[in-house]
């Protein structure tokens, strides 16, 4: 598969003379960027599964999967939490081995023991949780496992070299090869997720829901890149919860049921949202925001911020909350809408400023003021920030409440396990089974789990941070009716989004920020998407806007 | 470790997948390391919260019966004895009291993510402190009130350090460790200080319906250990803040509070430990209780508690006590040098484990087949 | 101590050989069992300990030697020595790991009726033991002190520096020898300079001697408690090039005898502590096992107590020693 | 270097960019604990590859200058005679030689995510198995081979047991350390087996150009390390294998052989301290070593290896090294009683901790307020 060709790239930005290096031995002069795969046609079928079955202790995740994949295309695999989008491509890169059924690749039986086996043949995968070492480099990120060598010796200028290549065609180029990934928001680790698939002399990229954690406007570069790589003879498979997305840059969609393949090939463009919907779920769901209420009343002030600042992250926010009042915040990735959030919650001191809930001062800084002031967060990274993965559903669910139903100190598991299955039930957890340890679930399930903590208990401000991120379609409709309906109870809503859509359907009123000051602030209703793009986008991931 | 996962999942209860998921931090197929590749570490949890620590304790048992065995085995004479072997059995479980008791707070500290390397020290500094002539001029009541609350502040200082000064745990105990044997030889001026308190003596030589009273203690503070970890909150929190220690701060808990609270509370069993180790030894002295925070280190992960926290049992803990106890026992009846001694106990540590994870292994396997068949 | 000595069983020299022409009591006579408990051996004494004991047990046909080692501390050896009680063996002989910490032990042998001799480290209740058979940890000290003392006015130094290489200070031991030089180096009007304390080890015993040696950039004597240690302390003394002042042993190992006799380094004399006790004890053992007193006592029964007397060797009377050597 | 181009690049271009990301893993504000926060986490990070260690290697320099400050005002005397300085920098160097080179391997485990409890143990069988009658009769390169292989061939073991018998680290490498000893008193008879060989014992006592030959090999395993860690395949791989585990499979590398080689590595670096250690005292003994781990771990640590895995340093290891022989000179040139110095000690290792981390707090925030001054 090394055989340069003489195909030009097909896009002005990618720089001639770069070349993938194929990590073992040393690297001659570097041929073109991604080599156009010499013996594929367009239209050719690359790969194909057949009944491709994957249990794991009790649960089948793949039970016959069918799923055929042409050279050039954009496959789509759609499916709700948990159906078994992201086990489909851990088969197919190595990461798990089947149980049963067949894998072809380019016309032969194939069957991939780890990933390695599974790249070498020309398979890239960009996983659906960030895979990065963050305390190496971006260069060494992109080509871990597969560095350019010389007797074992790193060849840095070149890996570097190679990787702003990559970044470049990725429309990055200011990041730089050297920063540790550690360092890089998460948009930005995306970005390098993405250059390591690209480092590789793929046939076949799979990218498990990579718009999941990116703004607007990358989403564009993204597609950008993804139509580069499709006109070269590359396949994309493209997993996304968001039906636009499909619309855009899918040429055919397969969809998953509970580990089986429902419907497959379907034309990504003209098959109608509902059709699709019904295959998925079993049924029809509107995907539509709840409706606001007709007139919101002057209800009383719960949340009053006021000039609150971090020094390097926002400045003099002020923003009010009402009791039943869902008030979303847009922007950029970066613009400083975590941080806000955070600010508020205690759980960052804010060097001025103040916080005050029903018209009393919180501490600040300290989470537990917050808590009892009624204040709940389900923050960003539902891994790292929000969850006890070894440990059973209903004790994350229960994580900030259990105090409320201990009597001198004693847990109530009985109590507990209720509340949870409510919750579980109201959001539609799958499995339901309250006791299975939440690293178990799907990722959009895990998320459940972490904006259902705050339905419980006393809540009256809920900061929720991204809390649709992977989350599927049906489910996404019953969080905004979760959340309106919260709100009807008077319950108010601070809302980040990177969704703009989300945002401008869900608020009553918008606020949008860039560069951690307040730009713009409406009532949801006398904003329209472009209106809001246009305030957000002034400038660009890695840059900022021109002072 | 994908394959010590889930064995029984109790007869139907759970319909469960039982995997570690792959994307999990001790992911499938990555060697078992950095302390967090514990064993088991996939799941059976949701047929029961104890259920796989249930297993794996179960394992342990299995390991401590094999011991027995050997011993049997070996001096067949004095196992013949039925007097000897009541004996020998409270022999075994007074050797383990101490370290049992030090081990008991160690498992706390580390399932709240810590790590307590001082606990060897602070056990010699409560002795050293409450058997000095002042101390030893208050009675028994004024030893016991003194080894306490000494070792409950030493607790308390380290989990200042670590909590609000950010020390990493292993330095901050580690200096604690230093320092603390330093204070002992410094107020014991190197002496082994004697107990003439009769009733502190006593709590070692005494016995109650034939049990001898450090026994009872032992099993009074693994009760209590075992309920405050699995019914409190205060074992909820530690749970979380081992887990998760930035979910558990975004979910309210104070989080530093609670890890300075985790190092107090190790302090207060090793004044527990420090008062059984002088009634023992009848004295105290600054080099007591050497390296007994290997051995409770030691002891905890054997029963199964993640070295990276958020996970732990304290029966598994205290099996792992008795475990080592009857290792040394073995040896001890029969007559080995400690050069061979050694060499055995290495390799008895590692079949251990080995032994419990082929357990596990094989079951699952075997149960994974049955489901299968019956689903298919 | 060294690895030259790789003939046969090791502590050979120090066992006493059962010739009963010249004394009646090595005829053989009741069976004894003779249970021995010593603390797992980490440097050369101990181990002479452990050996010669086993070495003089085989001399006897009528003894039966059972040893349970007594593991790291003082917990692990009391576990040992109540397995070992329930076998019930004719007499117990134990070198404790702390004499206080071992006490209680002690006393549960003694009224289960069997004997107990204790080696080296004394319990404080008579009531603990039937024998006891000790060095002399302060008088080793003042030996050194003496002989260095002595040297240092022959010399016609009136204030020496004088450096001291302790052994472990966490135990009693070493806090009595260092008393017992600095009292006797009082009476010279002398005092310690510099005082580091190593573990009984050769590596150790280097490590500390080397930062001694930084911290007296000139020094008259040295007093190194151990002769194990030794092997270090005087590897660093040839690594820094000093040579300006003598050194004093402690123990008596053959390695440290050797060096005097040669008379190549700057080790001239050491203070005994010998290991041979354990050989003595086990004789002594089987005597109060079988009844016997010691022949050339008038006592029809052991003793109570026997300290050994710390002498001090230098190239003068090592021949003498020689054998003592460990 | 590379690493600081990127703070100036887009001059004004990037106004909020210096920020902690909010997912970052150790967040601002959450306690430092299970021995991830690092201090200094906050920010600065913009400057790159080297830039957060660099900072606070300088801090660990910072500790040295003071602790030798004390030294001169603590003993003027001595610090007058520019030929004693001279000595006594090359003692502390030779005291630091034999633990650095452990402490070098130990730093590659603990940042593959692993510990190596054997170390102190695999020195001892090393220098015993190389010093054996038997060994020294094939001379010095015979005692060299034997050394390393005996060392390797136990790191190996060590690294197949955690590898592939999927045994916690702390526990394979205790149990090994234990075997170990064992093993060396076997085969010593308990001895203190002392080296004949002038060459090997010529190793402590020469010098090149006035520096000891130990102090040449110490440099030559750092540099060596330094270059492997951050200069070879192997190097990156063991911050990708102990960083994120998962990742570094999906990546294709063998996890399990690789951290396999880790220990073997650290073996390999005990081999040739048992070499070092053998020649300076002249002989060997299987006590010797005694608690190398410790310091080891130690000093990594200090030197700001995280030990949960994924990030270390081979200059902070040695800094901290020479740190604790640095503290080891200071009170042997005061005559310190052991007990003043054990608590003294442990106040110093929490004083160097706490300043690195006053120091990386305060430089924080001056950076971030003139940063915010300049945007505003
Ligand atoms: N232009 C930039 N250059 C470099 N780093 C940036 C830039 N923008 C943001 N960052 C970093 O990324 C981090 C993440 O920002 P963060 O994602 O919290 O902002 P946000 O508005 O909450 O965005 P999101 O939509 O992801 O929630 C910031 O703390 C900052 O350190
Ligand atoms: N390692 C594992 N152990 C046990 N069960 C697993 C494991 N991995 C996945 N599962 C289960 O397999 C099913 C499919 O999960 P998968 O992650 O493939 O869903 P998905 O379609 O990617 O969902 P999402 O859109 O939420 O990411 C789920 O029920 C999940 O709980
Ligand atoms: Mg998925
Ligand atoms: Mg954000």
């Amino acid at each position: 598969m090394t055989e340069p060709a003489e195909r030009p790239a097909a896009d002005e930005t990618v720089p001639a003379g770069v070349q993938s290096p194929n990590g073992t031995g040393p690297v001659g002069d570097p041929p073109p960027l991604v080599t156009p795969p010499a013996d594929t046609v367009p239209g050719e079928v690359v790969l194909r599964l057949t009944d491709v079955v994957k249990t794991f202790p009790g649960v089948r995740a793949l039970d016959g999967v069918q799923l055929e994949v042409r050279a050039g295309e954009v496959h789509c695999l759609l499916g709700q939490n948990g159906a078994g989008k992201s086990t489909l491509i851990k088969v197919l890169s190595g990461a798990h081995q089947p149980d049963s059924g067949q894998v072809e690749w380019l016309g032969e039986p194939v069957s991939f023991g780890n990933p390695q086996a599974a790249m070498k043949a020309g398979i890239a995968t960009i996983y659906q949780e960030l895979d990065l070492v963050e305390d190496l480099s971006v260069a060494e990120n992109a080509f871990l496992g597969h560095e350019p060598r010389q007797l074992g010796f790193v060849r840095r200028g070149y890996m570097a070299r190679q990787t702003r290549e990559i970044l470049a065609r990725l429309g990055h180029p200011e990041i730089p090869p050297r920063r540790m990934v550690r360092s890089l928001p998460s948009a930005g680790k995306q970005i390098v997720s993405m250059a390591r698939a690209l480092s590789h002399e793929a046939r076949l990229i799979i990218m498990d829901e990579p718009s999941a954690v990116l703004a607007h406007d990358e989403v564009g570069n993204l597609f950008r890149i993804i139509r580069e790589l499709t006109a070269q003879g590359i396949a994309v498979i493209y997993i996304s919860h968001r039906m636009e997305e499909i619309r855009e840059i899918g040429d055919r969609v397969t969809v998953l049921k509970d580990g089986r393949t429902t419907a497959a090939n379907l034309p990504a463009r003209s098959t109608p949202t509902r059709d699709l919907v019904s295959r998925m779920t079993g049924r029809t769901i509107e995907y539509v925001f709840p409706d606001r209420p007709a007139e919101t009343p002057a209800a009383e002030k719960l949340l009053e911020v006021r000039e609150l600042s971090r020094e390097g992250e926002f400045a003099d926010v002020s923003l009010t909350v009402h009791a039943g009042e869902i008030v979303g915040i847009a922007g950029l990735v970066g613009s400083g809408r975590s941080e806000l959030l955070e600010t508020i919650f205690g759980a960052r001191r804010a060097s001025t400023g103040t916080v005050s809930m029903a018209g009393r001062q919180v501490r600040p800084g300290s989470v537990g003021a917050a808590v009892r002031a009624g204040m709940g967060m389900a923050p960003e990274e539902r891994k790292s920030q929000a969850l006890l993965l070894g440990e059973p559903i209903y004790r994350n669910v229960t994580l900030a409440t259990f105090t409320r139903w201990a009597r001198l100190g004693f847990t109530d598991a009985g109590r507990e396990r209720a509340e949870a299955n409510e919750v579980a039930d109201r959001l539609e957890l799958r499995p339901l089974d309250v006791r299975r340890p939440v690293r178990t679930l799907s990722g959009g399930n895990q998320q459940k789990v972490v904006v259902g903590r705050w339905l419980l208990g006393g809540t009256k401000l809920l900061l929720l941070d991204e809390p649709t991120r992977g989350v599927d379609v049906g489910a996404r409709a019953e969080l905004y009716q979760v959340i309106r309906a919260l709100a009807a109870r008077g319950v108010g809503v601070l809302l980040v989004s990177s969704e703009v859509p989300e945002v401008l359907g869900l608020a009553d009123r918008v606020l949008v920020m860039r560069e951690g000051r307040v730009v713009h602030e409406a009532p949801a209703g006398e904003l329209d998407e472009d209106t809001v793009l246009d305030l957000v986008m002034a400038g660009s991931l890695m840059e900022g806007a021109p002072a | 470790m994908t394959e010590r996962t889930e064995t029984a999942a109790p007869a139907g209860a759970a319909p469960p997948a039982d995997r570690p998921s792959p994307v999990s931090p001790a992911p499938a197929g990555a060697p078992v390391h950095k302390g967090a590749g514990t064993p088991g570490n996939g799941t059976g949890r949701w047929s029961g919260d104890a259920g796989e620590s249930f297993r794996r304790n179960l394992g342990l048992v299995g390991v401590l019966v094999v011991l027995i065995v050997i011993g049997i085995v070996t001096r067949p004479d004095l196992y013949s004895d039925m007097n000897w072997v009541g004996d020998n059995i409270m022999s075994i479980l007074t050797l383990a009291s101490v370290v049992g008791v030090v081990t008991v707070g160690m498992t706390f500290v580390i399932i709240g993510g810590g790590i307590d390397l001082s606990v060897g020290a602070i056990v010699a500094l409560a002795g050293v402190w409450s058997t000095t002539v002042a101390t030893q001029s208050y009675g028994a009541g004024g030893m016991i009130f003194t080894a306490v609350v000494v070792a409950v502040c030493v607790g308390l200082v380290n989990g200042f350090l670590i909590s609000y000064g950010r020390l990493v745990p292993f330095i901050a105990t580690l200096a604690m460790l230093v320092a603390a044997r330093g204070l002992a030889a410094e107020i014991s001026d190197k002496q082994t200080q004697v107990s003439n308190n009769a009733t502190i003596n006593g709590i070692a030589s005494n016995d109650v319906l034939g049990i001898p009273v450090l026994v009872f203690i032992l099993a009074g503070v693994v009760a209590a250990g075992w309920v405050l970890l699995n019914r409190t909150t205060f074992g909820r929190r530690t749970v979380a803040v081992g887990g998760n220690p930035e979910a558990a701060r975004l979910a309210g808990i104070n989080v530093r509070r609670h890890s300075m609270l985790l190092y107090a509370l190790s302090g207060l069993c090793c004044g527990i430990a420090a008062i059984m180790l002088t009634a023992q030894a009848n004295s105290a002295q600054a080099a007591m209780a050497n390296l007994y925070e290997l051995d409770a280190i030691a002891a905890a992960i054997i029963g199964g508690t993640l070295l990276s926290g958020g996970r732990g049992t304290i029966v598994g803990s205290l099996l792992g006590v008795i475990i080592f106890a009857t290792i040394t026992n073995l040896f001890a009846i029969n007559g080995l040098s400690t050069e061979a001694q050694n060499m055995v106990k290495g390799g008895i540590i590692v079949a251990a484990v080995l032994v419990q994870q082929f357990r596990f292994k094989s079951l699952t396997q075997l149960l994974a087949r049955n489901k299968l068949r019956s689903t298919n | 101590t060294s690895n030259d000595n790789g003939s046969g069983d090791g502590g050979g020299e120090q066992v006493k050989a059962a010739d009963s022409s010249a004394n009646p009591n090595s005829a053989p006579g009741q069976k004894v069992v003779i249970g021995f408990s010593a603390p797992a051996a980490d440097h050369g004494w101990l181990a002479a300990i452990t050996k010669n004991a086993e070495a003089q047990a085989k001399v006897f046909s009528d003894v039966e030697f059972k040893t349970v080692a007594a593991g790291a501390d003082a917990a692990a050896q009391r576990a040992a020595l109540s397995t070992l009680i329930s076998q019930k063996p004719n007499v117990i002989v134990m070198l404790p790991h702390d004499g206080k910490e071992l006490n209680a032990s002690g006393l549960e042998a003694m009224k289960a009726g069997i004997p107990v001799i204790n080696l080296d480290r004394a319990f404080p209740d008579a009531l603990a033991y039937r024998l006891q058979i000790k060095g002399d940890n302060y008088g080793m000290g003042v030996a050194a002190g003496r002989y260095i003392g002595e040297q240092m006015k022959a010399k016609g130094i009136t204030n020496p520096i004088i450096g001291e290489i302790a052994g472990m200070d966490e135990l009693e031991l070493t806090k009595e020898r260092s008393a017992g030089f600095a009292a006797e180096l009082a009476v010279f009007g002398f005092k310690v300079a510099n005082r580091r304390a190593a573990r009984f080890t050769a590596d150790t015993g280097q490590s500390e001697a080397s930062q001694q040696l930084q911290a007296l950039p000139k020094m008259d004597a040295l007093w190194n408690h151990d002769d194990d240690q030794g092997i270090g302390v005087l590897a660093a003394i040839k690594q820094a090039n000093r040579t300006e002042f003598i050194m004093v042993g402690g123990a008596g190992s053959k390695a440290a005898i050797d060096a005097i006799v040669a008379d190549n380094s700057v080790l001239k004399a050491t203070v005994t502590y010998s290991p041979s006790m354990a050989s003595s004890a086990i004789s002594l053992a089987r005597l109060i096992g079988q009844g016997k007193g010691m022949s050339d006592l008038v006592e029809l029964q052991v003793p109570k107590e026997i300290t050994l007397a710390s002498e001090t060797i230098t190239k003068e009377n090592a021949s003498q020693y020689a054998k003592l050597g460990f």
